[in-house]
């Protein structure tokens, strides 16, 4: 029953950086390359975890006493849904520890530290089945994040920092105030417990509002987003890829993992609300993306509205249209990812990101240009990539029974290549731009080793989804159980329906105190 | 047949990757003879799947083919099940047989009109890229794949019109394209998704009996499709991007901008057909559209004085006409004017390429002048398909703009004074096209030469001439090869109707009638081109007096209606100034209201700070008034 | 027997004069003294409170609060002195490094 | 022997004359003398409350040991007679606010009616010895004794560490 591969793969890492912290005579070099021999054994030993269950429920699961006075455990397990984030997550560290080469030249061993221990903590908030230790690893990836802005950071990095870290606290401390209820209500902190257990209309209202709070800062939805841009801006290259390509799905995910299936009275009663803010942050931040002149703002604001899809696509509560929204949030990941590995890499060169200092990179950095024009389609949602099929598969799955929602959302993809072609156009055409730019060569070999992994799966996502759609669909399905029962019962709201699982792990009845 | 469909697909993809990954150490014309091999290549393909399907009896014409699953989700009446794979039938291959086949001419011509240009690797890359993306929108299995190819030729578009980079116009031009392609786009996708939920398939092969089966669909769904196909074929009111796109190299102007790339929206309304005939007025608004845009834009021809543009907008009006004719229900007349037009107007590109590329980049009609005798050959194919874009007898483009233009008219007599107005427009366009065809050819050709006396035009070198001498005859032949339906000598239609929707409204004159039509538009049409040969043949000077000393009405021609600058007024900067409004409403307002709490609470630590003055004294006064305070309450 | 009650006016007033002398005397060393006299009224308290139940545990409460007062003079004092030399006054409004 | 009461109003007599003093002399010095006059008050009432041994420890400690500290600092710093500090609006409401509680602290005191009344003689049940003392600190309150041990020992190094003149090389 319990298997230790997942708890390797969070404990692993973490291993590493205590031992990195703790060795303060390491060189910079040999720190560095150790934490991408580190990260790549992660990466690796994290591949079997896509093994899931085809019927979406648990695998790899640990379950071990932690506090056991308080009935918390420290209970690890993936499905469809978090084993793809979690080798989003492994996958995207060391490329990320591979960028660092060209920007991180101080305190690298420090840095090293940080990127192991969020990857640590990255790792555990998908895997974590407890509601408390969710909320720990929630909480302690975080930590490095903040140390990474604010150390490594722009000029204006304590105010980016501190930002950061304010909004997303004020959300985790409602979050861990509905936590500590459930606890207190259910008198139980499990997952697979608390999916059975009943609470009444009015507790959910509560609850669902003080974890999609948390959720949605981290998300960001409109109009909690506006640390985003300053975190971006100020973050260094890694800071911004691990930010962009996972932190962000923390949000979703949560949302996904627990608002729906924890309350699904409150999820169908707010999902107007959040699809009318999914809507708005999908056209607003589209518009704002494209009213930018720093190419991080840019892709800052995009990612509001790429978020914006998925959190429309899971509160449309259609299956498609929910497994869509998952995918979307791996092909965030990579290719918002992608694109600040690529506008680091031009900032190393120029250090400047102004748009209007750029121009006519076609030509003097050919393979810079056709990277950053394939992470851009792949951004816009061209078909064949893998931006398509997510949006497609939202949209569809949304029309169904929002076709106004699903409607205005299109038009953000019309925003999106409007002002994506725009940073494509003002980098890589026209006449050049900067004085200095003949001076700069184009991509290494390491910086195209960087994006390669990247580029191969948009294609292999966008050509066939399919072995990645039928692992997220089945789990995807049991997170939109309750809702869609509680949707059909909501007619006689006060009956909260629970739901038969096959085989849970805990037989434990609903709402017995520990 | 799956071999030969999947060759078809992969054979340009391949070639694409290869020439874009390896193209650079290729040199000379290597890359274009490699892309052109693929690419008749792919037209034998297209032929055998012809003949393949020719051999098949006419209510089994498909032929499906699927390579992988690539989403399959949900159950019941929400599956959502779309493979990757081909839909062969008379239609798709049509469009493939004319696509591979006048993409192979242009490829060839390609060959040398790129064999000096920097990169031509990438360039030819980018047209094997396009080839693919066409051919999957053309046979792809379901909608979703078409809408791959849909946004793939728009991608290739992008690319080649900016090909080259360095120019602020062609980037600007490329971006335009992308942006107003895309627009459409979100109609077509909306269109899909509608689709989706009412009959809960997007396959081809499945939509067809249910398609056959409908009786009532919503209007606006099928006006979805429409709005993709209006963004993808330059018709009214995003016609815009076309005419811009002629930044971009000759030949790709010639294949994407006129033969193939701006017919799929024609092909997505036949592939829907039966959709908008079930779909109450939403044909009446496709077909007042496309004659809309054929006048607009033939008006807009007349006085512009860029060749290509002149063509760009020729090629507008003549897309109005095919969508014309599908509005008239007339689905067959509208491919066939689709494939006459394929010919003469990729004719007419190619010999503007040569006279462009003669003349070293010059494209102003008014600095040519009398190139006839140094182009003999240019000047004879060109002056073929400038017949043929008039419409006059016995060239292709006769025969497809008659019957378009007779079935309007029998709409017209057989009850439905509408389509009498349909019916002039289409005639009006008719005359303004052989006008301003005439101009152009005269202004070209004809008279003294005005050309640069630097300049020493020479005959475009084998290749090129290839190409143009075989699409010449196509021109010519073209179209009494495939239909002249007075005689009902109709081999397109046999072959082509059966997948089309059947006509909504009748289609027959009686013969005599029919035969004065013609012969009434034959008339027009020479006079028009006498009267236009005439007008700039003689001495050019005061032709180009009467046109800059125009009157308003012409300026606003010659402005093209300033429909840009409209679109520049009314839609573009009113976004922007959103866009600008929301970041200063982002700024001040949503940020502002977060660091206004931050702000207060600052405020209020300052406050209570003061009370920390560091005075024992007061603070053990404090201290005491806080001690009869709480003796007050303890003692009340 | 004299009433408890008069032991603890007594003690009102001498903590009272206390805290006068607190607030009122800017000499640090007057202030602690004023201190010392809160502490004697409240041992007062004590005491007399303790003497019609259990004397001996009232004597041992105040027998802390002399040693606790023992304490504060000895580290007050100190202070006195510290601060003696670095102002060369003994006026405590003179200190204020403690503001915010 | 005296009467109890006339012990007690004598000894408040010079309790509250002291205490006074202390609080109105300028010269450190005369507040410091009027103190020991307090605390000797104070420890003949405690006489009358028949707790003899803390007058005891009270004599010796406040008016012995802790008194000659005063004294001790004040002679070091060879301080004067401070000037009248003057009477400010802060001042003046200060006093009125102790004023406010001690009346507010008497006030029920006055009221009680055992004001007039002679309390019931009533056998207590330790008396206040030595021994009764100590075996209620040893055993009762161990635990805080020791605890005010330690907090004796850490004032004197606070006090020794605070009153030791600063090393030359150290920032003051």
């Amino acid at each position: 029953m319990n298997d230790l591969l997942l708890a390797g793969v969070i404990l692993g890492p973490l291993a590493a950086a205590l031992l990195l912290a703790l060795w303060p005579k390491l060189a910079p070099e040999p720190a560095r390359l150790l934490t991408l021999l580190i990260t790549v054994a992660t990466f690796v030993a994290s591949l079997p975890l896509l093994a899931t269950d085809a019927a979406g429920g648990m695998t790899r699961e640990l379950d071990v006493p932690w506090i056991a006075a308080l009935g918390i455990r420290f209970h690890l397990g993936v499905d469809g849904i978090s084993a793809p984030l979690v080798v989003l997550t492994t996958l995207l560290m060391p490329l990320v520890v591979l960028a660092s080469y060209g920007h991180v030249h101080d305190r690298v061993r420090q840095y090293c530290v940080l990127l192991l221990a969020m990857e640590a903590g990255m790792v555990g908030v998908f895997a974590a089945l407890d509601l408390v230790l969710f909320y720990v690893f929630f909480e302690m990836s975080l930590i490095p994040l903040y140390l990474l802005v604010g150390v490594y950071g722009g000029a204006r990095r304590t105010y980016a920092a501190l930002k950061f870290v304010l909004f997303t606290v004020a959300g985790s401390l409602l979050l861990l105030l509905g936590i500590l209820y459930v606890m207190h209500a259910t008198g139980s902190a499990d997952f697979a417990a608390l999916r059975r257990a009943t609470l009444s209309v009015r507790e959910q209202a509560w609850l669902f509002a003080a974890f999609a709070a948390a959720f949605c800062v981290k998300v960001p939805l409109v109009p909690f987003h506006t640390w985003l841009p300053d975190a971006h801006v100020e973050a260094p290259t890694g800071g911004s890829v691990i930010l962009a390509g996972v932190t962000l799905k923390m949000g979703t995910y949560g949302l996904l993992r627990f608002c729906l299936p924890l309350f699904p009275a409150a999820s169908i009663e707010h999902a107007p609300l959040l699809l009318a803010l999914a809507v708005v942050g999908i056209l607003y931040g589209a518009l704002l993306a494209w009213a930018q002149s720093d190419l991080k703002k840019i892709i800052a604001y995009s990612s509001v509205s790429h978020l914006g899809f998925v959190v429309l696509g899971l509160f449309s509560l259609q299956s498609s249209a929910a497994t869509g929204a998952t995918l979307q949030m791996i092909n965030h990941g990579l290719s918002t990812g992608a694109l600040f590995l690529l506008i680091g890499m031009i900032y190393e060169r120029a250090h400047t990101r102004q748009l209007a200092d750029f121009g006519g990179l076609a030509r003097t950095m050919p393979r810079f240009a056709v990277c950053l024009v394939f992470a851009t389609l792949s951004s816009i949602g061209l078909p064949g990539l893998n931006g398509f099929v997510g949006e497609f598969l939202i949209l569809i799955g949304t029309w169904r029974d929002h076709p106004l929602a699903a409607s205005l959302a299109s038009l953000g993809v019309l925003l999106g290549a409007i002002y994506m072609l725009g940073l494509v156009k003002g980098l890589l055409f026209g006449p050049v731009g900067h004085p200095k730019t003949a001076t700069w060569r184009d991509l290494t070999l390491r910086e195209m080793a960087t994006l390669a992994p990247l580029f191969a799966l948009m294609i292999a996502i966008g050509f066939a989804p399919q072995p990645l759609l039928s692992r997220i669909e089945p789990a995807v399905e049991r997170m939109l159980e309750r809702p869609r029962l509680a949707l059909e019962a909501s007619l006689a709201p006060t009956a909260m329906p629970s739901v038969d699982e096959g085989a849970p792990p805990h037989d434990r009845a609903p709402g017995e105190r520990r | 047949m799956n071999l030969v469909a999947g060759l078809l697909l992969i054979l340009p993809l391949a070639m694409a990757a290869l020439l874009g990954l390896f193209g650079k150490r290729l040199h000379g014309k290597t890359p274009g003879l490699l892309a052109f091999g693929m690419a008749a290549t792919c037209f034998g393909l297209a032929v055998a799947a012809f003949l393949h399907l020719r051999g098949l009896p006419e209510e089994a014409r498909f032929v499906e083919a699927s390579f992988w699953r690539w989403l399959d989700l949900g159950s019941g009446d929400q599956r959502l099940a779309l493979d990757v794979g081909v839909w062969l039938d008379p239609l798709s291959v049509t469009w493939a047989l004319f696509v591979t086949g006048v993409g192979s001419l242009i490829f060839l011509y390609s060959i040398s009109y790129m064999e000096h240009e920097e990169g031509a690797w990438r360039y030819f890359s980018y047209l094997c890229l396009f080839l693919f993306s066409m051919l999957i929108l053309v046979l792809g299995e379901n909608l979703v794949l078409t809408f791959l190819g849909w946004e793939g030729v728009g991608l290739c578009s992008y690319l080649l019109i900016g090909f080259d980079y360095g120019k602020e116009v062609a980037a600007r031009a490329g971006r335009k394209a992308f942006v107003v392609n895309r627009i459409g786009d979100v109609g077509f996708l909306i269109g899909m998704f509608w689709t989706w939920k009412l009959y809960g398939t997007l396959g081809h092969g499945e939509m067809k009996p249910i398609m056959a089966a409908v009786t009532a669909v919503p209007p606006l769904l099928a006006l979805g499709y429409f709005v993709g196909a209006c963004g993808k074929s330059a018709q009214l009111p995003l016609f815009v991007w076309l005419p811009d796109a002629m930044a971009g190299p000759t030949p790709v102007s010639a294949l994407i901008h006129a033969a193939t790339m701006v017919t799929a929206g024609i092909y997505l309304v036949l592939r829907l057909s039966p959709l908008f005939v079930a779909a109450e007025w939403a044909l009446d608004v496709v077909a007042w559209t496309g004659a809309a845009t054929a006048l607009f834009a033939g008006l807009i021809a007349l006085r512009q004085r860029d060749i290509k543009r002149v063509l760009a907008y020729s090629t507008v009006s003549q897309l109005g006409y095919m969508f014309l004719a599908c509005g008239l229900g007339a689905f067959g007349a509208a491919a066939f004017h689709v494939i006459t037009h394929a010919f003469f107007k990729a004719l007419l590109f190619l010999g503007a390429g040569a006279v462009i590329h003669a003349l070293h980049g010059e494209q102003d009609l008014w600095k040519m002048g009398g190139l006839k005798h140094h182009l003999p050959k240019t000047a004879r194919a060109m002056t073929a398909g400038a017949f043929a874009l008039a419409g006059i007898f016995p060239f292709a483009g006769f025969f497809s703009k008659d019957e378009i233009l007779g079935v309007a008219f029998a709409q017209g007599y057989a009850g439905d004074p509408s389509r009498y107005v349909l019916w002039g427009m289409g005639v009006l366009t008719a005359a303004l096209t052989a006008f301003y065809t005439a101009r152009m050819m005269t202004l070209c050709f004809g008279g003294t030469s005005r050309v640069d006396p630097h300049l020493h035009p020479h005959e475009a070198p084998a290749p090129m001439a290839i190409a143009l001498q075989v699409l010449m005859v196509a021109s010519i032949v073209g179209g009494a090869a495939l239909g002249f339906e007075a005689l009902h000598w109709m081999p397109l239609h046999h072959w082509i109707d059966p997948v089309l929707a059947a006509p909504p409204h009748p289609t027959h004159l009686p013969p005599a009638l029919n035969w004065g039509l013609m012969a009434l538009a034959m008339m027009i049409a020479v006079l028009a081109w006498r009267i236009g040969a005439k007008w700039y043949g003689g001495d050019f000077a005061p032709a180009r007096q009467a046109e800059l000393t125009a009157p308003r009405f012409a300026k606003l021609l010659q402005g093209r209606f300033f429909v840009d600058e409209l679109y520049a007024l009314l839609i573009v900067r009113p976004l922007r100034f959103v866009a600008e409004l929301c970041l200063e409403f982002d700024r001040r307002v949503v940020d502002g209201l977060f660091r206004g709490a931050g702000s207060f609470s600052a405020l209020l630590s300052t406050t209570v700070r003061l009370a920390q003055n560091g005075v024992v004294h007061a603070y053990a006064f404090w201290m005491v008034v806080g001690a009869v305070l709480l003796l007050t309450l303890a003692l009340a | 027997m004299v009433p408890q009650a008069w032991y603890l006016l007594l003690s009102a007033l001498l903590f009272g004069l206390g805290i006068a002398g607190f607030v009122a005397r800017r000499n640090t060393l007057v202030m602690f003294m004023s201190v010392e006299l809160m502490l004697n009224a409240a041992n007062v308290v004590f005491l007399a409170a303790a003497r019609d139940h259990v004397p001996a545990r009232g004597s041992a409460c105040a027998l802390f609060v002399i040693a606790v007062a023992a304490a504060e003079v000895a580290v007050g004092l100190a202070l006195v002195l510290a601060l003696f030399r670095l102002r060369k006054s003994v006026q405590a409004d003179e200190v204020r490094e403690l503001r915010a | 022997m005296l009467s109890e009461t006339t012990a007690f109003l004598l000894f408040s007599a010079i309790a509250l004359v002291g205490a006074v003093n202390v609080v109105t002399r300028r010269n450190p010095v005369h507040a410091a003398l009027w103190l020991v006059g307090a605390f000797l008050g104070v420890a003949g009432l405690f006489l009358t409350l028949g707790a003899g041994l803390l007058g005891a420890i009270q004599v010796m400690v406040y008016a012995g040991a802790i008194m000659v500290l005063f004294l001790f600092v004040i002679l070091l710093l060879n301080l004067d007679t401070t000037p009248f500090e003057g009477l400010s609006i802060a001042r003046g409401a200060s006093l009125l606010a102790t004023a406010a509680t001690v009346a507010l602290i008497a006030f029920p005191f006055a009221r009680a009616r055992e004001l007039r009344a002679a309390a019931v003689p009533d056998e207590p049940e330790l008396p206040a010895t030595a021994g009764n003392i100590a075996s209620i600190l040893f055993h009762q309150y161990a635990l805080p004794f020791e605890v005010v041990s330690l907090l004796l020992l850490i004032a004197m190094v606070g006090a020794i560490h605070l009153a030791r003149r600063p090393r030359r090389d150290e920032p003051t």
